[in-house]
């Protein structure tokens, strides 16, 4: 009992950090219709952005975090800029190679900028609390409120403010967007700066209980695209349970199944949920 | 109020709109006519923001405007109801009217009345206000289209085939209400198939083919024009 | 798409230039650099069938070729079974397995089918990486032998290797033209054009889907055998995504649903990230962008590209009203 | 009876699109189906040819229960369709569209493909010639080689008639096959729709053009709100209150 | 078969003519990964080698009268095997490489294929032992087995702390093998084995919950490893969810690269591991470390120092053979140029190359006891 509470949580932890990450990754699917590979480096820019902010002008943690999200927000609203926004007309299949090459290439200038090897994140949030028998650093449950109220934040902006609205309008129809007045190019700017701004918080909350490293984004964004699919592509709602289907599935599994094959469970799990639900868990109507 | 000058509109090298010019003054009510392919549509779209002319002049209020992007032509007063209504499917249809006033989002009682106005206008949204846009009939879409260009309360509106794929009772319900608008103040500007219908409320016409305007004139013009009635009217 | 003259033209030049190349250049090195462009074309091939012209993109392919791979090792290393035999059975092996997982997959669609056929490559690549009895885990398959003898002629040294390989790729050339130039290719075109269509016109698209997932099952497992006789060490990176993604690249950079697509795809990507290798380490931070740009300039490949090009000087030529194509949208 | 539909229904989610609705086509007449819009028409059309399944009811085609066939099974009994909004394969020519039309008739299979057998080379020969007689018979035999996307609505609408056509079909069903044309070209798809009808094809359409229907059709039915308000020639739907008060309106010659 | 090039015997010609320059110029090829996930690794072995060639050059060596000096021709295959193979068919034709250092099982192998053929000596940098002992005649392999760490590291870990052992290696193979070999042996000096599972560093994000599990068993010593900075991770969150005994830490793993990452020795107390580098008494040591920290700005792991050495001993092999060309002859001098290593450069001690090619190395083993590292003896 005490284990499946332990381990309750360390999915909860870890599904947190994966929501974040997906819903960014959603949230550019809506708009753009493509699945944004290069999104796993944009998390491993605000890890490191966070970790340089830290370690080299001595920021405090939360300023730390803050700078980075800005970083990452401004070097995927570049990567719209002159990638995805050009190549908006042509196959989709062309963007995901581009979001290929653009990830081989921030890997590489990550590797350039900061060296190839693991460095350490520091946190003011070390502390280990114990409460009945469970488990936590103050790091831990960190990840979880800030990653639930950031959810919480995000929800409110793209369902209350006509801001928020106007993305979720132009990932329905395009042009119907214009027809109202939206502006095209910020909406898309404001998407990608937003998933920006959510991988970085994602890789720096997560970043001090593991590592930055430059190929820190592969492990995650592998994930996020099964849970976007779990969710049904674009769907908020979707990235969000999907995140933590595959975190809790992850940490239960790997107490009750098997711990080297608990990867393989995440992903048979998909095929097993699209087998029955072609379109997703979250998919809307017919066709 | 909307003046084009010589403009022409191409997809690659083929010319969809050629040299033309339109007038269309505050209050009226202008109606273009033309069969499939016209280039009714294209016309739209370009003064709408969402292609370039490549030729002429677009001037709404003394202002140059082709050029402008889509919304800016909004904010300028100008606001389309696309042919194929381009809703938001799965947003509910109060989400997708309330879009339409996207450019008044600041000031929420504007928006309050105007959805009001709407409803009042069109009373079976109301009843389905909460479904998805996308789930509903042709027709149905078709009231939120026109709804959502409604709520922007643009000075002019550009209504492309309201009244296409609708059933006759709805068409005149369409056509009374497209009145009703322009009673309350706005010009209009339609492009219509229907050309009876259209030019029943129109105070004039323009007759498009192949990219030309090749008859204009007032609406009684055009009804007692043998070839307009032959072509369009049909009887 | 591109005139079928061009291509055929395109296609007889290289043909000739390949054939003749071992007797030009006694460069080891580049025949070896050949010969495996000539397998990754081949599974190329397989990748522009399902991709390129029913317009479902698998991420599963290099799992299918690892599959091959890993069943011609398997038979020949650990079953002692003749090379030709086995690569046979590695083949029939693909096939089926391409066919059990189609039928599941191709109920998605879209970028569902994608990331779903992502996750059937990934757990491919697992199984392998994991079932360390059976395939020798991250150690990897030693020892696998040379193709056998065929009649009077040996396949070990590098020169016959390569022709072999070529003799292949010639074959996967001529089968997918007249795959593509038939009924059935039709039918795949009409399924990438509009699946609901193809339906309502009596077209059984889970059928034909499903055949043309299978064929590019059967090229990816006859490239992965192949590759396993050449390279005659197998690991499981081999079905990694890394791989797919290669491949892909390969087809899009050529041209999708082109015919000679994969050919100029496969050899431009190979020449290019070769040439950069004095770059080491910071080979990527050019090849990365020279990808993008390759997509922003010519995104629908290079052939797609030349037949543009075509395109617009024979109408500069003759100023018709003909309009010309919108850009291809949702192949 | 030829086309037999019984107590059909289809729901999406809470609404009833179709609510058991009988309804019999017989050989060689041409049928209507009108209503206003979101009545169930097009639903209706979907259900018949398996682009849906019907959450109950039986349809029978022939004699034979066709209710949960698959689309293209019902194709190949002699069912062909149009789609409301021009479907058409965009990125071919007129030509290689309507040629594909032709594939149910055929058997080539891959084999046949790879080693162009015979069969294949026949096949392909017959497909092109069909081809070529249904673009004669809708008449845009001088737009073979047009690129789909480039073509005008009407004429989009004849390549969706030959499109059916190349299937070789007994039945047709057009959803609103004058949607956006002018009256003129309106005409000439009449023209067409009888032409085609006198060739032996059974037709069914949905359509809004009241004038159009009343001339065309030997009997209309009419569905609101999913369910079937009247049955019966043109004259008995003119003078049908329901009808009047559901669809026509005042002014039933708009 | 006739078709096959000799392409070695071009080579000499080429050779010559590549020392153009008016010098005479040796390519030592390396094929590893410089790129993606594992370039860290590559990086460290590149180090090691640049500097030992850097050093060599300054004075060239003589062999035959002539003075020649070194050029690294490093590639980047990215893990992958058919890569690996692609870039030594190039170094062997363009460069005409004598030797070709390659650092993962799955290129040695793809290399073994075709190196007797075209006679180039491949320098494996993997402990894998099935690549010696297939029989293969140019290849040497360079890292030390760790049967060796065997002994000590259980006699350590089960006197101060106990006889429950909970093994969470990493999925490598090595890693595996590791396991493998420990495990019997655990339980064969009267231990027990509690759990049993194996980290991804390639794909898991958090330990947490593998080791949430382990814990739930009262393990007294954990078996951990894998590349030292995310095996600190673990022992860190090991001390985290409350651990109080002792690690075993594989030696790919090195102590002091884990102290840097979290600050200090504290949580490592009790752990037992091969010796770092910088804290071992070779004699080369000291010189090494110095050199390396000037020149790269931080401390050398055991890859680099290997590959330092390594460069020494072939060229003392090249001079002993009076040949920097023929990898046979090379290969046959390896002893010699093992034995003629000059003191100064020994940063680690290989007395021996067996006869199929492996350095058999001493190797030496450190604990972490009152947060200092400390030497313990190997019998
Ligand atoms: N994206 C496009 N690319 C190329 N040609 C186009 C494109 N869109 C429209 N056209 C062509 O431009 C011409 C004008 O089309 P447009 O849609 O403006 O006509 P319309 O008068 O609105 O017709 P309808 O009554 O069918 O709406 C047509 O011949 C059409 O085929
Ligand atoms: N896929 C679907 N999912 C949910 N509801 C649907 C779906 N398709 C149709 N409906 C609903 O079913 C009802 C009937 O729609 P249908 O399209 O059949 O109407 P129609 O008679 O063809 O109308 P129109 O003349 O406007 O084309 C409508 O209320 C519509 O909202
Ligand atoms: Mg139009
Ligand atoms: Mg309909």
């Amino acid at each position: 009992m005490e284990t499946l509470v332990q381990q309750l949580f360390n999915g909860l932890t870890i599904g947190s950090v994966y929501a974040l990450v997906a819903l960014g990754l959603t949230l550019v699917y809506g708009i753009l219709h493509v699945p944004n590979f290069a999104h796993g480096a944009i998390y491993m820019i605000g890890g490191y952005v966070t970790l340089s902010m830290m370690i080299y002008l001595g920021l405090p943690y939360w300023l730390a975090i803050i700078v980075s999200v800005v970083v990452a927000g401004f070097v995927s609203v570049l990567m719209e800029r002159l990638v995805f926004h050009p190549l908006r007309k042509s196959l989709s299949i062309n963007s995901m190679i581009a979001a290929i090459g653009l990830l081989l290439f921030l890997e590489a200038l990550a590797q350039l900028l900061w060296g190839p090897d693991f460095r350490q994140m520091p946190t003011p949030y070390n502390q280990v609390v114990n409460i009945a028998g469970l488990t936590f650093t103050v790091q831990r449950i960190l990840i979880i409120v800030a990653a639930i109220v950031v959810m919480i934040l995000l929800y409110i902006f793209l369902k209350k403010t006509f801001i928020g609205r106007s993305i979720i309008a132009m990932s329905q129809n395009r042009e119907g967007a214009f027809l109202v007045g939206i502006n095209s190019n910020k909406v898309a700017m404001l998407t990608f700066f937003i998933a920006g701004m959510l991988a970085a918080i994602a890789a720096s909350l997560t970043s001090p209980i593991n590592l930055v490293f430059p190929g820190m984004g592969h492990l995650v964004i592998l994930k996020a695209f099964v849970i976007i699919i779990l969710g049904g592509m674009g769907s908020i709602p979707g990235a969000i349970v999907g995140g933590y289907i595959i975190g809790f599935s992850e940490s239960i599994g790997a107490t009750y199944i098997s711990s080297d094959y608990k990867d393989i469970i995440a992903f048979v799990l998909l095929i097993i949920i699209l087998t029955i639900k072609p379109n997703g868990i979250f998919a809307k109507g017919e066709r | 109020m909307l003046e084009l000058r010589n403009v022409t509109v191409k997809y690659g090298h083929y010319a969809a709109v050629n040299q033309v010019n339109i007038q269309v003054f505050k209050g009226e009510i202008a109606v273009l006519l033309g069969s499939n392919g016209a280039g009714k549509s294209t016309l739209f779209r370009t003064i709408s923001g969402l292609m370039k002319p490549a030729r002429g002049e677009i001037i709404f209020e003394g202002e140059q405007i082709s050029g402008k992007s889509p919304e800016r032509v909004v904010e300028d007063g100008i606001v389309q109801c696309a042919e194929d209504r381009k809703l938001f499917p799965q947003m509910s249809v109060q989400e997708n009217l309330m879009m339409g006033a996207y450019i008044h989002r600041k000031n929420k009682k504007i928006i309050k009345e105007s959805l009001e106005e709407v409803y009042n206008l069109f009373p079976i949204l109301y009843s389905k206000r909460n479904e998805a846009a996308g789930s509903l009939s042709g027709g149905q879409q078709q009231m939120v289209a026109i709804g959502r260009a409604l709520m922007a309360k643009p000075k002019l509106m550009l209504l492309d085939e309201p009244s296409i794929g609708l059933a006759p009772l709805i068409v005149e319900k369409m056509f009374e209400s497209i009145q009703q608008i322009n009673r309350e103040g706005m010009t209009i500007l339609l492009a219509e198939q229907n050309a009876y219908a259209a030019l029943n409320i129109a105070d004039k016409g323009y007759v498009f083919e192949n990219g030309n305007i090749v008859v204009q004139g007032t609406s009684k013009e055009l009804f007692s024009n043998e070839e307009v009635r032959k072509a369009y009217i049909g009887a | 798409m591109i005139a079928k003259p061009t291509q055929k033209y395109i296609i007889f030049a290289l043909i000739l230039v390949a054939v003749l190349f071992p007797l030009i250049s006694q460069n080891n090195y580049f025949i070896h650099i050949l010969t495996l462009s000539y397998i990754w074309m081949i599974a190329v091939y397989g990748l522009n069938i399902v991709a390129g012209y029913t317009g479902y993109l698998s991420f599963s392919h290099a799992g299918f070729f690892a599959i091959g791979a890993y069943a011609q090792g398997l038979l020949t290393v650990k079953a002692g079974i003749a090379f030709w035999i086995a690569f046979a059975l590695a083949l029939i092996i693909t096939t089926s397995l391409g066919f059990l997982v189609g039928l599941i997959s191709l109920r998605t669609k879209e970028h569902f089918f994608a990331i779903y056929t992502l996750c059937v490559g990934y757990v491919i690549y697992l199984l392998i990486d994991k079932w360390d009895s059976l395939t020798e885990g991250v150690r990897g398959l030693m020892g696998i032998p040379n193709p056998g003898n065929i009649g009077p002629l040996s396949f070990t040294s590098a020169t016959a290797k390569y022709y072999l390989i070529l003799a292949f790729l010639l074959l996967t050339i001529l089968v997918n033209y007249r795959i593509v130039n038939s009924l059935i290719g039709r039918t795949f075109i009409a399924i990438r054009n509009s699946e609901q269509l193809a339906l309502s016109l009596g077209i059984s698209t889970t059928r034909n889907k499903l055949l043309a997932f299978v064929l590019s099952a059967f090229f990816a497992g006859l490239a992965g055998a192949l590759y396993a006789g050449f390279i005659r060490f197998l690991g499981p990176e081999i079905g990694s995504i890394t791989i797919t993604f290669d491949l892909l690249i390969y087809l899009i950079v050529g041209g999708i649903g082109t015919l000679s697509g994969p050919i100029v795809g496969t050899l431009l990507i190979v020449l290019l990230s070769q040439n950069l290798q004095f770059l080491e380490e910071y080979r990527m931070l050019i090849f990365g962008p020279i990808l993008v740009l390759l997509i922003l300039f010519s995104p629908r490949g290079l052939v797609g590209f030349i037949s543009d090009w075509k395109l617009k000087i024979r109408e500069g030529k003759s100023v018709s009203t003909e309009r010309p194509a919108k850009i291809e949208k949702g192949a | 009876m030829y086309l037999v539909v019984e107590k059909l229904s289809k729901q999406f989610g809470g609404i009833l699109a179709v609510q058991n609705v009988d309804f019999t086509i017989e050989k060689g007449k041409i049928n209507a189906i009108i209503g206003p819009n979101g009545a169930g028409k097009s639903t209706f059309f979907n259900l018949i040819s398996g682009v849906y399944k019907p959450t109950s009811g039986r349809i029978l085609f022939k004699g034979k229960d066709i209710t949960r066939l698959p689309a293209n099974k019902i194709a190949e009994l002699g069912v062909a369709r149009t789609f409301q909004t021009t479907h058409l394969f965009e990125n071919s020519s007129v030509f290689e569209n309507v040629v594909v039309g032709h594939r149910l008739r055929t058997k080539s299979n891959l084999f046949d493909a790879i080693f162009r057998t015979k069969r294949e080379i026949m096949e392909e020969e017959q497909a092109k010639e069909k081809a070529l007689e249904v673009l004669q018979f809708v008449g845009l035999t001088r737009l073979a080689d047009r690129k789909v996307a480039n073509i005008s609505q009407e004429e989009k609408k004849r390549v969706a008639f030959a499109l059916a056509l190349a299937t070789e079909p007994e039945i047709v069903f057009l959803d609103e096959p004058t949607a956006g044309i002018n009256p003129d070209e309106t005409e000439g798809l009449s023209e067409l729709i009888i032409k085609m009808a006198r060739q032996g094809i059974t037709i069914c359409l949905i359509e809004h053009k009241i004038k159009m229907i009343m001339s065309l059709a030997d009997k209309i039915m009419v569905l609101n709100y999913g369910e079937k308000i009247a049955e019966g020639t043109p004259e008995e739907i003119n003078r049908n209150e329901k009808v009047i008060k559901a669809y026509l309106g005042g002014s039933a010659s708009a | 078969d006739s078709t096959s090039q000799p392409s070695t015997s071009e080579g000499k010609t080429e050779t010559e003519n590549s020392a153009d320059l008016g010098e005479n110029v040796v390519n030592i090829g390396f094929s590893g990964p410089l790129s993606g996930s594992a370039a860290y690794y590559g990086e460290k072995i590149l180090n090691g080698m640049e500097l030992a060639i850097e050093e060599i050059n300054q004075e060239g060596f003589e062999v035959n009268g002539k003075t020649y000096k070194l050029n690294l021709v490093a590639l980047d295959d990215k893990y992958l095997p058919n890569e690996t193979a692609a870039n030594a068919k190039r170094l062997v034709e363009q460069y005409h490489t004598p030797i070709i250092f390659t650092p993962h099982s799955g290129g040695v192998y793809a290399l073994q294929v075709f190196n007797e053929q075209d006679k180039f000596l491949i320098g494996a940098y993997t402990s894998e032992p099935s690549v010696t002992e297939k029989g293969n005649s140019l290849t040497i392999r360079i890292p030390p087995s760790y049967h060796g760490y065997l002994e000590p590291f259980t006699t350590y870990a089960m006197e101060k702390f106990g006889t429950k052992l909970a093994a969470i290696p990493p999925v490598t193979q090595y890693g595996q093998d590791w396991a493998k070999a420990l495990i019997p042996f655990w339980e064969e000096k009267g231990g027990e084995v509690v759990y049993e599972s194996s980290v991804d560093f390639a794909k898991d994000t958090d330990f947490f919950t593998i080791l949430t599990n382990a814990l739930k068993k009262n393990p007294d010593v954990l078996f951990i490893g894998g590349p030292s900075e995310p095996t600190a991770k673990v022992a860190k969150q090991a001390r985290e969810l409350g651990f109080k005994g002792g690690f075993i830490v594989m030696d790919q793993a090195k102590l002091d690269e884990m102290q840097r990452l979290t600050g200090s020795y504290e949580f490592l107390e009790g752990s037992i591991g091969t010796m770092p580098i910088i804290y071992a008494d070779y004699p080369g040591v000291a010189e090494f470390v110095d050199k390396y920290r000037k020149k790269y700005g931080k401390d050398p792991g055991s890859e680099s120092g290997y590959h330092y050495l390594t460069m020494y001993v072939l060229v003392e092999a090249m001079k002993a053979a009076e040949n920097v060309e023929d990898a046979e002859a090379i290969r046959k001098h390896i002893q010699d140029g093992l034995d003629a290593i000059p003191e100064e450069k020994k940063v680690y001690v290989i007395p021996r190359v067996d006869e199929n090619g492996a350095f058999k190395t001493n190797v030496r083993v450190g604990a972490v006891e009152n947060g200092e590292i400390i030497g313990i003896k190997v019998n």
